[in-house]
């Protein structure tokens, strides 16, 4: 995020595209909420009636996986209605000229004919977002989990530049993360190109400075992405795979393949608090500890950096993961030696300066906001005071392409995957509380009261639901929440997979996997 | 035939209760069989009209002759064919049917202002209302008076609101005048919820044009476009004519946009109460306009500051507004001349009761409580001893007779312990208790509490309970402190008028009428001989008839006896119903 | 900004301030039970009342705004009494069961009632008395203990936007409930627990888990990317009850996850022993054929305990092996957004530094 | 009924109207306020049915079940009350069998009910049968006009 979350009440227009927020992130929806009782219009751009729906001024509900020809058809109407900001764009832009081009190619009529939103609310949106002062963007998985979401974002980036709504308090681009420690993963280098603090591996003088501070000679070849690590093993390039804290079986497209790929695996050493369906299928299960049993830190969606604390004693022999990495680091010949999660996050700290300011002390109470480098810095509230650390941000040409795999004749429906609100990701937490199991107990897929009708689908009933990949077998529940095409299945639940019929095609760029569209059929049983 | 005749038939609700609309047709129809049209002639006319107050006599119908004017009472539908025949084609006026003194001393002592027209007019026709001056007013402020002008002669005047507290109404006006804000409303409380009081409702079916010209001159003084008539959906008849008036009006161009050709916009909307006594307080008002809850909030902000949709906001009561178009008319001088120091004008009261003329009186202020009570109502029903006088509802207390001189305005009622509240007044005799009495205010009180704040909710619900138990005979040594206390307590402590007032019946009664208290408790005895649990009833030897009437109506099977022969009734079984004693024909059941 | 005098001592606060923010400003004590800074005045519960110069009643303190030179009284003797009162009159209405109510030592009502010793009540009659429990997995709602203060109300309406409860009927018949008295149906975020000054709310989980000397640790919930700070109460080492500060950068508000999925901590079905495959890998339930596997069994029948000295020198020899025979780059790392950071850096280190490959990757793409 | 719903969802937006406005066109459609006819409405107007529900329990007017065929009224204001209204309301619920506790007989013909006043004190005591007004109300009047609703039917 470049703002913080306390910012979000003070927007005067709050504009949600592809974030199911108040279920996915209860607490900032809760100042979105708030924001607009203190006034703000709220612009949603959802495929589903979602929650937000009820809030908002105006509700852009377009088809899944159009989100570029939306946004390019809004920035058309604003930059005809000569709301852009030109100072913004002169100091700390290039290529606007080029990309004004481009968007005389979406006029709110092509916008409506590709997205199904109806022109009008296009041009109100527009207008409500382009005149506002303070206005928030705000994405999640809904913007990301596309062949295109790269497109996605740079679009959406497009938007804020263009009208220089862009590092002010109350006025940013915030992507939502979607687990409590994403950030933090991220910052930390688990990424195949990046080492801790987003420097590249393959950069000049990065490799020295942390071959250096670790004293080992390192590869300079980018590694595999967690999809690419599927394709190798099924390939039989990868011949082993170690995996803390999560399930891929569960949480990966298209779990036939990932489950073909993950038993060809010479070996598969899996740590975590569960026996998860990835677990299942390990050569060795390692007992690691959850977040009340160790300390450490937590990097929230607003860049936060909070103090974990050790609240009780782990169960039977399970141990920290931090002591399960350093006794096999120290079994592999290679001693590392910390007395404490602190010297760690020191030692991040060292080789990352937006770090280098904290302490575990200082972070005590109420956490630091990166970049913070000195021990006197308050931390960053939101980014981009005063322009982009890199010099100048480029516009980004990016034109509508269609999702890989859109509904045809044999598979006509459309479907996306997500969250609700009672579950969290592959339910190895959630499926275990028992309040949880009677509020949510099981799978659904949400279908449009018309489709159903017309299938002859009753509420309650189960029925198959297939793609390409697979199928499944599950409860209908008749909804006015998806559009007429979409159906929607949430997937959390290993009964009825929805990543058995999700697809592994994948943004180029992020490797995202396009969770949010692929072609389905529905039969009753 | 030459005469000229007009009939005027009281349909008011008490009129329509007793046959009104039937009559009046009656009378159009014998009128015709007699070969006179009263429908299109000029000559001839049979009217309904609103309520004239007395609906203690109902059905009035006034028949007038050659401006010669005789008013029947208890008229029926058999009897109109004799009227037409002997009064109006003979000349013979029916004496027997005819009211008598009592209806003129009803009169008499009255001063008509705000009913001056109410039973006069045709509460359904705008032109009635025109044609004796009616919208003048208006017309005189928007074509050569500013608002603030207005607001002067009112201030004035010394009009204070008839609804309650009595609030200067020009000063009222005058600080939503001032206040700057991009839109003001005016509201008509007419949600008179006073149980012992109909004057509004008498205003609105007998004169409600009278209303909405008060209502548009006020909105012209402070700054209104928009007005609400907040009523009681229990008044459907009255909710009919001011729909009818509004419509009316509109059709006139006394409402609407450019009012007699000014820049002046206003429009009324009428909002029905859904029955809820609180929402005669003002913020709970506002609340069930907006669609919700009649809960009130706290004051400040007052609702001049911050009223209906949060935007200043003045709200007069009824008769308050139906005032206005007269003092406009007749001057702040005329008005004035009416009333006490502190309170001018005059007062509408619904005289109710133990009194023998029952009914809508309007009277100066200042007027004491023995002329009310003894000139105008006629005294006790059935010789028997006055004991007590309630005034301003649930909200109000008791008056015992040491008071009856007492000149009536907002203060002296103040300073013994009542208030002039919307102006109910019950009259009450020697049968009745006064602490059950009290009782019965509290129940209504408790029962219509918003629920919100903690005294009114929980303490008038205790305070019912201590009641209860007096009048049942369970009452403790201590009891009458612990309502004292608890009662100062709730007035002192709770969020809104309603609570504040509430224990004004308890508290009146505890002064005046102490030793009731004390005889319910200390005795186990109520002295009025009321309260069910402490009555015995048993059969008189010598004037039992042994009729058997009364042993089977006995719900309880609690009365034996033969046919012919005296019967006893069984104190174990009786469930002190009553119904014996309501039976008997021959006054043979006592109650002790 | 505005100047009055509260209790002799002057104060300066902003404009649209309450004469009640002006009392907590000079950390004057008042109780209240229906107050919140969060929600919008309410006005109900009368135990701020406090004598204000100039005007004749008592006023709420929380509903009063500032005016300057405002004078402000917050104690006498009449306004302890009419305190006193109050609480009798809710207590006349309120079981007395704080022996085995779940917030006894952490309820409002009872903390003001030691205070003002109230021993008996004057005013004892007749008390509300509902049959009906709601059937909601979550949030037990016992409305004899309500005082009908409106905070959940609010909450609800006002900072979750649900509006899921509300007042219904009236006077001393008043209840807060759901439409037509029916379970609650809501998303269960407890915002109203947390508010709810008496036993009238609690959750269901913490039923007889423990009420006095709880430890509490502040930490950060595991869920979402909202960071929210919670409080764990923790009795022996069991993590009971999910609490969250006001004063915390989530302002204590959380929802159904954050506040009532904690259970899993404590679950049976935790790892506690390192596991070694004994069964080939094809036999696993939730294999390739099945679509629509049933429920697994997560089996440990699969595996057999080890220690961890075996364990880790099993994975150290066989990684060796692989690495030796095919090199650094066929072997990968998966890390964890829901490890901590330290969890992470040591991770990608463990890839980089130790195996020799940049195959490190996260599921921050899911 | 939808059609119905539809209609008083017209009149609503047709007049600036409130949740009390609907509530008062239900209860004068159906009699009652039906609780699916709140849901649809909550629905559709994305206004919480608690609230529909808060104020349907708030104002009298509002009835959550059927009512009886016939409605009798009985004024319980202070001149109704010091004229005998307590008694003519107890001899009702008597004659027609009402259960304790409730206000409609089982058969669901008649409902009695309660009003605080009806203005109408004059004519005290008061009494309305199907929204007709009857003055001056004694027990044996009472029970000839219950025959005469009996014999009506």
């Amino acid at each position: 995020m470049t703002n913080s979350i306390p910012e979000a009440e003070n927007h005067d227009v709050v504009f949600v595209i592809g974030s199911n927020t108040t279920e996915t992130h209860p607490i900032i929806g809760l100042k979105m909420k708030k924001a607009v009782r203190k006034g703000a219009e709220l612009i949603v751009a959802d495929p589903r009636k979602i929650d937000l729906v009820r809030f908002a001024t105006v509700w852009l509900q377009h088809k899944p996986g159009t989100d570029v020809a939306l946004l390019n058809s809004i920035m058309h109407v604003i930059t005809k209605e000569g709301l852009i900001d030109k100072k913004f764009i002169e100091t700390w832009t290039e290529g606007f000229e080029s990309f004004k081009e481009l968007l005389e190619e979406y006029p709110p009529e092509v916008g409506e004919k590709i997205t199904g939103v109806p022109k009008e609310d296009i041009i109100k949106a527009a207008l409500l977002y382009g005149n506002a002062i303070r206005p928030g963007i705000y994405f999640a998985m809904g913007i990301t989990q596309h062949t295109h979401g790269t497109e996605n974002v740079y679009s959406i980036a497009n938007l804020a530049m263009m009208t220089g709504n862009l590092g002010r308090e109350s006025t940013g681009v915030n992507p939502l993360r979607g687990q409590n420690n994403v950030q933090g993963a991220c910052d930390m280098g688990c990424l195949p190109d990046f080492y801790p603090g987003y420097q590249k591996v393959n950069l000049q003088g990065v490799k020295e400075k942390f071959e250096n501070a670790w004293k080992v000679k390192l590869s300079e070849k980018t590694g595999l992405t967690a999809p690419e690590m599927i394709n190798s093993a099924n390939d039989g390039n990868l011949k082993a795979m170690y995996i803390m804290g999560e399930n891929p079986v569960l949480s990966d497209p298209d779990v036939n393949n990932t489950l073909k790929a993950l038993n060809k695996l010479d070996f598969l050493i899996v740590q975590d608090i569960f026996m998860t369906e990835t677990a299942e299928i390990a050569d060795v299960v390692l007992p690691s500890v959850c977040f009340a049993e160790k300390e450490g830190t937590f990097t929230n969606t607003e860049r936060r950096v909070q103090l974990l604390r050790k609240a009780v004693e782990p169960p039977g022999e399970s141990k920290e993961d931090l002591w399960i990495i350093t006794q096999l680091s120290k079994r592999l010949g290679y001693e590392m030696r910390y007395d404490s999660a602190e010297e760690v996050f020191q030692e991040a700290g060292r080789l990352w300066p937006a770090l280098a300011g904290m302490t575990y002390k200082r972070i005590a109470k109420k956490g630091l906001q990166w970049p913070c480098p000195t021990p006197d810095h308050p931390g960053t509230q939101y980014l981009f005071k005063g322009g982009f650390p890199r010099g100048k941000a480029s516009f980004s040409i990016v034109r509508y392409r269609e999702a890989e795999e859109l509904p045809d004749n044999e598979y006509p429906f459309l479907l996306s995957t997500g969250r609700h609100l009672f579950q969290y990701h592959t339910g190895s937490m959630t499926r275990k509380i028992d309040a949880i199991n009677k509020i949510a107990p099981e799978a659904y897929i949400e279908i449009n009261p018309d489709d159903a009708k017309q299938l002859g689908i009753d509420d309650g009933k189960i029925i198959r639901v297939s793609s390409r990949r697979g199928s499944i077998s599950i409860k209908a529940m008749i909804s006015d929440r998806p559009r007429r095409g979409m159906v929607f299945i949430p997937f959390h639940f290993r009964e009825a997979a929805a990543n058995i019929l999700t697809s592994n095609n994948h943004d180029p760029i992020s490797k995202i996997p396009e969770f949010k569209v692929c072609a389905v059929k529905l039969e009753i049983t | 035939m030459s005469k000229e005749i007009k009939i005027k038939v009281c349909t008011g609700t008490g009129g329509m209760a007793a046959g009104g609309e039937n009559v009046l047709s009656l009378f159009r129809n014998a009128l015709l069989s007699a070969g006179i049209d009263a429908t299109f002639s000029e000559k001839c006319s049979v009217d309904k009209v609103g309520c004239r107050g007395f609906c203690g006599m109902d059905l009035l119908v006034d028949v007038i002759v050659d401006g010669k004017k005789i008013t029947y009472k208890y008229v029926k539908p058999e009897m109109v064919d004799r009227i037409v025949q002997e009064h109006i084609i003979r000349g013979n006026p029916v004496v027997e049917w005819m009211v008598e003194d009592d209806f003129y001393n009803f009169h008499k002592k009255q001063t008509k202002v705000v009913l001056s027209q109410c039973g006069e007019i045709d509460p359904e026709d705008i032109n009635a209302y025109i044609e004796v001056g009616g919208y003048d007013s208006l017309k005189k402020v928007i074509t050569s008076m500013t608002p603030e002008e207005t607001i002067s002669v009112i201030k004035n005047s010394g009009l204070r609101g008839r609804g309650g507290a009595g609030f200067p109404t020009g000063l009222k006006w005058e600080i939503c005048h001032r206040k700057k804000s991009d839109k003001k409303y005016i509201i008509c409380n007419a949600d008179e919820g006073d149980p012992g009081a109909f004057m509004d409702r008498s205003v609105l079916e007998g004169n409600p044009h009278s209303v909405l010209e008060g209502l548009t001159i006020g909105a012209y003084s402070i700054g209104a476009e928009e007005g609400y008539v907040y009523i009681r959906a229990e008044y459907p008849l009255a909710v009919n004519r001011l729909r009818k008036a509004i419509e009316q009006s509109r059709q006139k161009g006394f409402i609407g946009n450019d009012i007699l050709g000014k820049r002046f916009n206003f429009d009324i909307k009428i909002k029905l109460g859904a029955g809820a006594f609180v929402c005669g307080e003002e913020t709970a008002l506002i609340a069930s306009i907006e669609g919700k809850r009649g809960m009130p909030r706290a004051r400040p902000p007052f609702p001049v500051d911050s009223g209906l949709w949060g935007k200043p906001t003045v709200i007069n009561n009824v008769e308050t507004l139906a005032n206005v178009p007269y003092i406009i008319k007749n001057g702040a001088e005329w008005f004035a001349s009416f009333g006490t120091e502190k309170s001018k004008g005059t007062k509408v009261f619904a005289l109710t009761g133990k009194v023998k003329n029952n009914g809508l009186i309007e009277v100066p202020l200042g007027i004491t409580l023995r002329e009310i009570i003894f000139d105008i109502g006629g005294g006790i029903e059935g010789e028997k001893m006055f004991k007590a006088v309630q005034t301003g509802g649930p909200s109000g207390g008791c008056i015992p007779a040491e008071f009856l001189d007492l000149e009536v305005d907002y203060e002296s009622l103040a300073q013994v312990g009542s208030i002039m509240g919307s102006g109910g007044m019950v009259v009450l005799d020697e049968t009745n208790c006064m602490v059950n009495t009290a009782k019965f205010f509290l129940e209504f009180t408790q029962a219509e509490s918003c629920g919100k704040c903690t005294p009114c909710r929980v303490g008038t619900k205790r305070l019912l309970e201590i009641l209860e138990r007096i009048t049942s005979g369970n009452g403790k040594e201590g009891d009458i402190e612990l309502l004292e206390e608890l009662s100062y307590y709730i007035k002192t402590s709770s969020l809104c008028g309603l609570g504040m007032t509430a224990p004004n019946p308890v508290l009146s009664t505890i002064k005046y009428f102490r030793d009731e208290y004390e005889a319910h408790i200390k005795d186990r005895r109520c002295p009025a001989v009321v309260c069910r649990d402490l009555i015995t009833y048993s059969i008189l030897e010598e004037l039992c008839t042994g009729c058997g009437a009364c042993k089977r109506a006995c719900p309880a099977d609690a009365i034996r006896g033969i046919r012919k022969k005296t019967h006893t009734i069984d104190t174990s079984l009786c469930i002190k119903c009553g119904t014996c004693f309501d039976v008997c024909k021959f006054k043979a059941i006592m109650k002790s | 900004m505005v100047t009055l005098t509260i209790d002799g001592k002057k104060v300066t606060v902003r404009k649209l301030s309450t004469v009640l923010d002006a009392i907590k400003k000079l950390n004057i004590s008042i109780p209240t039970l229906c107050h919140h800074p969060d929600l919008t005045p309410f006005g109900g519960c009368r135990l701020c009342i406090v004598d204000i110069k100039g005007i004749a009643r008592p006023t709420t303190a929380c509903t009063t705004p500032v005016s300057e030179g405002m004078e402000v009284i917050t104690t006498s003797p009449t306004l302890e009494k009419m305190r006193r009162t109050t609480l009798e009159l809710l207590l006349s209405d309120h079981p007395d069961d704080c022996r085995v109510c779940e917030r006894a030592g952490d309820c409002k009502l009872q903390e003001l009632a030691y205070f003002y010793g109230i021993r008996e009540n004057h005013f004892l009659g007749e008390r509300r008395i509902y049959k009906k429990r709601d059937g909601n997995p979550f949030i037990e709602r016992d409305m004899e203990k309500c005082i009908l203060c409106g905070k959940c109300v609010r909450v609800c309406d006002e900072i979750e936007g649900v509006g899921a409860i509300d007042f219904a009927y009236r006077g001393f018949r008043t209840k807060i409930c759901p439409p037509y008295d029916k379970d609650l149906d809501c998303e269960f975020c407890g915002q109203c627990v947390a508010v709810c000054p008496t036993g009238a709310l609690t959750g269901k989980m913490w039923k007889q888990k423990g009420r006095q000397n709880l430890k509490e640790i502040d930490t950060i919930c595991p869920y979402c990317g909202c960071g929210c700070n919670i409080t764990l109460l923790i009795k022996r080492n069991d993590v009971i009850r999910v609490t969250s500060k006001p004063e915390t950068i989530n302002e204590g508000w959380l929802c159904v996850k954050g506040r009532f999925c904690y259970e899993f901590i404590n679950s049976p079905e935790r790892l506690t022993k390192p596991l070694i495959r004994v069964v080939p890998k094809e036999s696993s339930a939730f294999s390739v054929q099945q679509t629509n596997p049933p429920f697994l069994s997560l089996s440990k029948e699969l595996f057999r305990e080890a220690s961890w000295d075996e364990a880790l020198n099993y994975i150290a020899d066989r990684l060796k092996e692989i690495k030796e025979k095919y090199g650094p780059d066929s072997i990968a790392g998966l890390s964890s957004a829901k490890c901590t950071n330290e969890e992470n850096y040591l991770f990608q280190k463990f890839i980089r530094a130790v195996i020799g490959t940049n195959n490190v990757d996260h599921c921050a793409r899911y | 009924m939808e059609e119905s719903l539809e209609k008083i969802l017209t009149n609503y937006r047709n007049n600036e109207g409130n949740i009390i406005t609907i509530l008062q066109d239900l209860e004068e459609t159906f009699g009652y306020i039906p609780e699916e006819a709140v849901n649809w409405f909550s629905k559709r107007l994305k206004i919480p049915a608690s609230r529909f529900f808060g104020i349907a329990t708030f104002y009298a007017q509002f009835h959550l079940k059927p009512r009886g065929k016939n409605i009798i009224t009985v004024c319980r204001g202070t001149a109704c009350h010091v004229k005998g209204s307590e008694r003519l309301l107890n001899r009702l619920f008597i004659e027609l069998d009402i259960p304790a506790g409730e206000d409609t007989s089982d058969d669901l013909k008649f409902t009695v009910e309660k009003v605080n006043c009806l203005g109408a004190c004059g004519i005290a005591p008061v009494v309305v049968f199907n929204k007709e007004v009857h003055g001056k109300m004694t027990l044996d009047k009472l029970m000839r006009d219950l025959k005469s609703i009996n014999t009506d039917e």
